[in-house]
């Protein structure tokens, strides 16, 4: 199945890209999507092992199962205001 | 209630007219405006990151949330991202209540909230040149268990 | 720092540009305003009473205070007197402060101590005519002991 | 000697006057103005033994000894904002 990544801020900077669609088996999970995207090299291999995801827009467990189609983001420490 | 995230410059008074309400008694007026130093070096300007659709997301729940606090749904929060320059509002909260120990309440939980759960990223600029994406907060939410 | 009694409408907005600096990165502005209901009552105005000169003195007083708590002398505040409709601001406060701590816990001091220290009255006008003076406060300060 | 007397809100209401100058002999109080003031009778009466004062525009104890010119002022429980 596939999934949508989206990186933002330092994490975009880090890998070099903003979104990225990739593939992963069914039952993949937020972290599997992270050890796919550290395991390219590069820049990516500097993500952190455990970031902060959201799933459809929603903060979510890093272990919250994935579904084809899902909108994963990987967001750094937030600072709004 | 509204709220908004904008690239355009914020124009903070007309907040005001979005809130008040003949049972109201306070108004409070918060604004977030971008400095020229921190941690001891100069500061020449901002950029803001958000992960916008989420953002809008995230600040519609801090207002709802806020508006419980208040007692009433007359607040107006916008929160700016783009590039910023030194005395530029980057965010703006209005709210209105009855009693002004709510305004208070309910106006600091939403900057706070902010603070801590936007999906929002700044990028300091400094006068000797370069940048840096600021530390930020790791959200802390029922979510994240 | 700007502080006055006054008998014209308050403008509230133009106490923004009196507050701020390259320096701050909150500013905070609260209003007070006559509400249309107190006690269960239905309230169509306000009577604002002063000892004017006295008013005017502790009300620096007060603003000297705040000032030591927000960290600089940023700070405008306007209370009005007179005849006041539902609706009218009587008092606001603007501050403004490198961190939002201070603009807050600041500006609630100095309502606070508005509330308590300013030789001001009120009388209510009410909607089934008639009116009376509202309770308030009995200054508790060091120069009463 | 003599002090400038002033009332405010309900004082002023009670009283039927805003503003009096009293007669009251050398060393007198706070304290002797409002007993002198109470003594008139009438809405003076009904004036309170032991009002907040204000002399010379400072909020004062009732014990304060008072001078010749002095302005003292009964203050009703306040309620600015």
């Amino acid at each position: 199945m596939k999934v949508r990544l989206l990186l933002f801020a330092l994490y975009k900077d880090l890998a070099g890209l903003e979104e990225v669609e990739i593939d992963v088996p069914v039952g993949a999970t937020g972290s599997n999507v992270v050890e796919v995207l550290r395991a390219r090299g590069g820049g990516l291999a500097r993500l952190p092992e455990r970031p902060v995801i959201a799933v459809n827009r929603e903060y979510a467990a890093l272990d919250t199962e994935l579904f084809d189609g899902d909108e994963v983001a990987l967001l750094p420490p937030v600072a709004g205001g | 209630m509204h709220n908004a995230l904008t690239r355009d410059p914020i124009d903070v008074a007309a907040l005001l007219p979005l809130v008040g309400d003949p049972e109201d008694g306070a108004v409070l007026l918060f604004v977030g405006v971008v400095r020229n130093h921190n941690d001891g070096q100069s500061v020449n300007g901002m950029r803001y990151d958000a992960y916008v659709e989420m953002a809008e997301r995230v600040l519609g729940d801090i207002c709802r949330e806020a508006a419980v606090r208040l007692g009433t749904d007359r607040l107006a929060v916008v929160h700016r991202i783009g590039e910023l320059g030194v005395g530029d509002a980057s965010v703006a909260v209005a709210v209105s209540s009855p009693h002004r120990a709510e305004a208070y309440d309910a106006s600091r939980y939403i900057i706070e909230e902010i603070k801590t759960r936007l999906p929002v990223w700044k990028q300091e600029h400094y006068e000797e040149g370069g940048g840096r994406w600021l530390e930020g907060h790791v959200p802390q939410t029922g979510e994240l268990a």
